[in-house]
């Protein structure tokens, strides 16, 4: 997936991935509120020019790990809706026969290795593929998403501290949205993060993850360099979500204000921004950008139609893929050869 | 006198309770102050005893369980709030080779008296790392006592009695029962550890049932009884300690048994349960005490898929008519 | 041609082979390459394969537990070194959560083929953190496969099978076996998983022994000859999968049966084994199948003590003698 | 245990009790060398500054956390030769009945929670120790005793966070011997150790550690800052270890030298060199010292008699202490009321 493509290319397609992510999540709130998803479910809108920014810079071969929050890794990534409805809808065209569900969605052929419902419960997984990529002469990076909550967890430091031993082409990507669950960031957090990744020889940097091209800038950077042996790395970004916690997450004067939620969705609004940019840089028209959010919205819609009505796996399934190379786990259990 | 009250609420008396009569319990875990926990079950407990005994962590399990460890070792009498039982994962080493083991390791020198609230329970559309039952994984650890309630009620007195106990208690709540109603005291009582209860009488047979394989039991006995089968239910209530005394005095009663739990069956706890029944009371049975677990694979999240590997009470009643019935069930 | 070798150069030759045959094979862990480990097991394999095939990590078995999963999820298989069993309760989360149900969880797209070598084993004076028999927990995750070798012979063969495998193994060596020799094939071979070995036929009595607890059956055995009592010794050598038909056809031959474990025996494997055999063999055992475990204490420092925790030959053997004068062991 | 008395007292003491510590690892290692001594054992010799620097800025009502390697530690804070002979030989009389050994010992009463055998293992207890010790007003401090090795433990990062957001009177000391195991320091820790703590706002200290009155002076002053709630405090100390990891560990020239080894022996020793120090100081003259190691030396040697003709713990006791309050275990576990 060499680059050679003009800007302008690369920048409608980055305003087109933030809108494809915003219109998942659209359409994947109301699925919830209509009673029609199982379960609960993580809404990434407000995030999209971090997913954006960097997936936009790797190809691919490079691997990301993802976070119970991963639709947008996921679509950045370059997944397709439908099998995206399917797995959260629990049907078995989803890229994981439904057996994954929202919480883990994985996409390998396009180099998600997955989301992942313990939080920080990826960053070994990402810094292991590095280990792969550094072990087999391979070229690709992997970088791993995480929230700021998740550098509670202790596996930070211990993968942090190998990866820098080993000089392994990892990049670890902070999504500062200030919140964990029902917790401000500030609460929970002591002292500084990139002060935590420096303090292991790790190069950090501190980017706005509203602005999208500031994003894919520092990310085209240091993927380059993490190519070449230089890394690991770690990006802390500032955002915000926009839903709650969850879909289910409706009230929550309790911990944060509407206007705090305002200021961020109409000051910051990382796709109303780029859009604005695009068209005073004459590169797109407000109308080319109406048009395309319209098509986007439709093909959302189209896609969980589709998902709507897509069968369920087949009961048989229920123990198939426990283990690789067994048809059914449980008869294997007992020793019948299988 | 006593009123309906849901297991959450239930959970939420226990602490009130214990925390005003022991300056010494406070609850510790993520979201556990203004939030209350995601399933709300601690909502008023800040406002009362304050964020310095209703304590916010990070998101770090291994480390705010070694915390209370240290806590229970100094006078305290940590409640550690863990929001899945699936994370019980994290907190192996802190919980099976620091609390478990301090009290036998320094000759009874320390003890490490504190609690880990925890739940189990699938169909809740949460996918693999969010509806384990790995209760099946402590009860193996000495020096840790394992509580399962199964309503509201035993909810309240048995964490109750485990906040008392001088030792590491793991309780497992059913987080599919939390908004389920059942009839509390509104005087104070405790539940003690090591005692089972028969929930419903029968002579045929003995049905032994934990935490939220209870009403699927209940359910199954009301389908035998109208089949003309009299079924027998019982509930350990504790795993460790387990009241064998009163789970054999049932199974010599009715000589065939059916041990049904919510943990995946290979190498769960029904194996032990069953083979202490069988050990114990082998001459009186009828038939093998038959094992009813989750099926062993990874939850999945697919509703077409979850909800067949849990046990059902038809599945249930199925296999107790054929029990009664005298068919060999495991005919190889 | 079969040389006696001990079952630490058993495993260095299983480790040694699949490096040569797959260059995909590699190991990480603590004190691995230049040390060999503490038990001196994988020396020479750095200076054949150098230090990016044995890796030496810092002490954050999480961390490299972690790593490997990932690893195996990108095309490596590695060979995670643990050094003690008892570690296993700090990579819980990685193994069970994530390795065991990737799988599963992807719907079958990613897998991990990856190995856990660990140990199991006490009476070596390590006392309660280094002592631990802890298989019956990883037998109880679906999407693990768990082997536990008995012998030289079994550790090669089962070790190259593990590292051939394409899912997550766990497989447990008895750290004081070490230095013991069997007679090992010159030639490559393989093990197959879920195939018990019958290691001495009998027709009285049967006696299961995992890992660590045949020399003890094995001796339990020739005691009861001089006794007049046949008895048979088996291995399943594997307990995920575990050879159901083998074990069947042995009690069934011999209608009683004791299961011998080192893990402690409330809540361990004995309980599922025992299920399995008196549910499918109910109508041909003439006693209750027994089992045998490690006493469910931590496990003491004091030589005077940790002996009384683990099965004996003398136990086993005495146990097996009442068994067939058909005592009712646990009378009530 | 109020501290009136003069330096003069003090000093002697401090010498005092590194010669004990040492005395107790000659005669601990003597023990195994004879095959008296069930299983192995980390000799402290070489640390001997760090122990007891520190613990003579605590009270007996300070805790402290110790670790494998936790003899010096549990001499230095008040612990008996009797008792802690009986443990490392599985006697009764033992600090922990012999059921503990040495990687287990414990001396509650002055406040030594206990060595560990999981390496950081007691990083979360020690900070727990100090909640306590705010929540229920005390004014104890606690010292948590790890090795460099150790701080590769993500666990140490996660009470860290905790310590600092919550202002805990703990003080994490990280005797850097350089060497964990048979691996030297700089090929596991990537950066700095120092700025690890620091990045999470925690005010840490790098310290000579074989320097007993540098550690005493940092000691009394970072523990009565915890006092006052200014804690919690990180402080480095770079020390050597004498013997091999245990003492087993005998051929030590694959990963490290002789040369480095005598260096440290005979160059760095604190004991000999604070001896001088007291003796150019006109604290005591080298007879006096010339006794009073006799005389430790004697006592260890009775000590080590007394333990080795001490009984065992009867049988019945092997599953006492599995449950508070339960005489047996075993029939407890069947619901048998005890
Ligand atoms: C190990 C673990 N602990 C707790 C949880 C429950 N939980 C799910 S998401 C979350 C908050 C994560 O916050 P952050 O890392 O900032 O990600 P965000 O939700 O803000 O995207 C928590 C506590 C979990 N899933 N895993
Ligand atoms: C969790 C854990 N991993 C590994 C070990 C094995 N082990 C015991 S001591 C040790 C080295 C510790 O090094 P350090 O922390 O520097 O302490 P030192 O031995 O140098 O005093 C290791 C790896 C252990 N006991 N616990
Ligand atoms: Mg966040
Ligand atoms: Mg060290």
């Amino acid at each position: 997936m060499a680059k050679t493509k003009t800007n302008t290319e690369d920048y409608l397609r980055m305003y087109r991935q933030m809108v494809r992510i915003r219109a998942f999540e659209d359409q994947a709130n109301q699925l919830y509120l209509s009673a029609k998803m199982p379960g609960l479910t993580h809404m990434y809108s407000g995030q999209e020019a971090i997913a954006v920014g960097i997936c936009e810079a790797l190809t691919v071969e490079d691997r990301i790990t993802s976070t119970h929050r991963g639709h947008g890794h996921c679509v950045a990534k370059g997944a397709e809706f439908k099998q995206m409805f399917c797995e959260l809808l629990g049907k078995a065209e989803g890229y994981c026969r439904g057996k994954g569900g929202s919480m883990h969605i994985a996409d390998q052929a396009n180099g998600n290795l997955g989301a992942n419902a313990i939080v920080g419960g990826s960053m070994g997984i990402a810094t292991g593929a590095a280990l792969t990529s550094k072990r087999m002469g391979k070229d690709f990076v992997a970088v791993c998403f995480f929230g700021d909550g998740a550098t509670a967890q202790g596996l930070w430091y211990e993968v942090m501290n190998m990866a820098a031993l080993w000089k392994l082409p990892v990049i670890y990507v902070c999504e500062n949205n200030g919140y964990s669950e029902y917790t401000r960031t500030d609460e929970v957090v002591a002292g500084s993060l990139t002060a935590r990744a420096e303090a292991f020889g790790i190069e950090a940097h501190k980017i706005d993850g509203q602005d999208v091209l500031a994003v894919n800038k520092i990310a085209n950077e240091l993927v380059a360099r993490a190519r070449k042996g230089e890394g690991p790395f770690f990006i802390e970004l500032e955002t915000y979500r926009y839903h709650g916690h969850h879909v289910g997450d409706i009230n929550r004067d309790y911990y944060r204000t509407k206007e705090e939620e305002a200021e961020w969705k109409n000051v910051r609004d990382p796709i109303t921004n780029f859009g604005k940019w695009l068209e005073s840089e004459g590169i797109t028209s407000a109308e080319e950008l109406v048009t395309m959010n319209d098509e986007i919205r439709a093909d959302a819609e189209a896609a969980v139609k589709y998902a709507l009505d897509a069968p369920y796996p087949d009961a048989s399934e229920v123990d198939a893929h426990v283990f690789v190379g067994v048809e059914h786990g449980l008869s294997y259990l007992d020793g019948a050869v299988t | 006198m006593s009123r309906e009250i849901t297991l959450s609420k239930a959970v939420n008396e226990a602490l009130a309770e214990e925390m005003r009569r022991d300056e010494r319990v406070f609850i510790i875990g993520e979201d556990v102050a203004e939030a209350g926990t995601p399933f709300k079950i601690l909502s008023g407990l800040v406002e009362e005893f304050g964020t310095d005994r209703v304590i916010d962590t990070p998101i770090a399990e291994p480390g705010f369980m070694g915390l209370a460890v240290g806590a229970a070792m100094t006078g305290m009498r940590p409640v550690v709030d863990l929001m899945f039982g699936d994370f019980l994962f994290l907190i192996m080493d802190q919980l099976c080779n620091q609390a478990a083991k301090a009290h036998y390791m320094s000759g009874g020198k320390l003890s490490v008296p504190l609690v880990v609230r925890t739940n189990l329970g699938a169909t809740r559309r949460s996918a693999a790392q969010h509806s384990q039952s790995l209760h099946a994984l402590v009860a193996h650890i000495p020096g840790l006592k394992i509580a399962m309630p199964s309503s509201a009620y035993e909810a309240k007195g048995l964490l109750k009695t485990a906040i008392r106990d001088n030792n590491p208690v793991v309780i497992f709540e059913d987080k599919l029962m939390y908004q389920d109603k059942a009839f509390v005291p509104a005087e104070e009582y405790l539940l003690p550890f090591g005692k089972a209860k028969v929930l419903r009488e029968g002579t045929d047979i003995t049905l032994i049932a934990t935490s939220s394989m209870r009403q699927v039991c209940e359910k199954a006995a009301n389908m035998l009884s109208d089949d003309g089968i009299s079924a027998e239910v019982i509930d350990p209530r504790t795993i460790v300690p387990l009241d064998e005394q009163g789970l054999l005095a049932s199974v010599k009663k009715t000589s065939r048994a059916i041990v049904v739990d919510e943990g995946h069956q290979n190498y769960g706890i029904t194996g032990e349960i069953a083979s202490r029944l069988t050990e114990k009371a082998f001459y009186h049975l009828d038939a093998p005490v038959v094992r009813m677990g989750a099926m062993s694979v990874p939850v999945p999240f697919s509703p077409a898929l979850e909800d067949l590997t849990v046990p059902s009470a038809v599945k249930v009643a199925d296999m107790a008519l054929r029990l009664c019935a005298g068919e060999t069930i495991h005919a190889l």
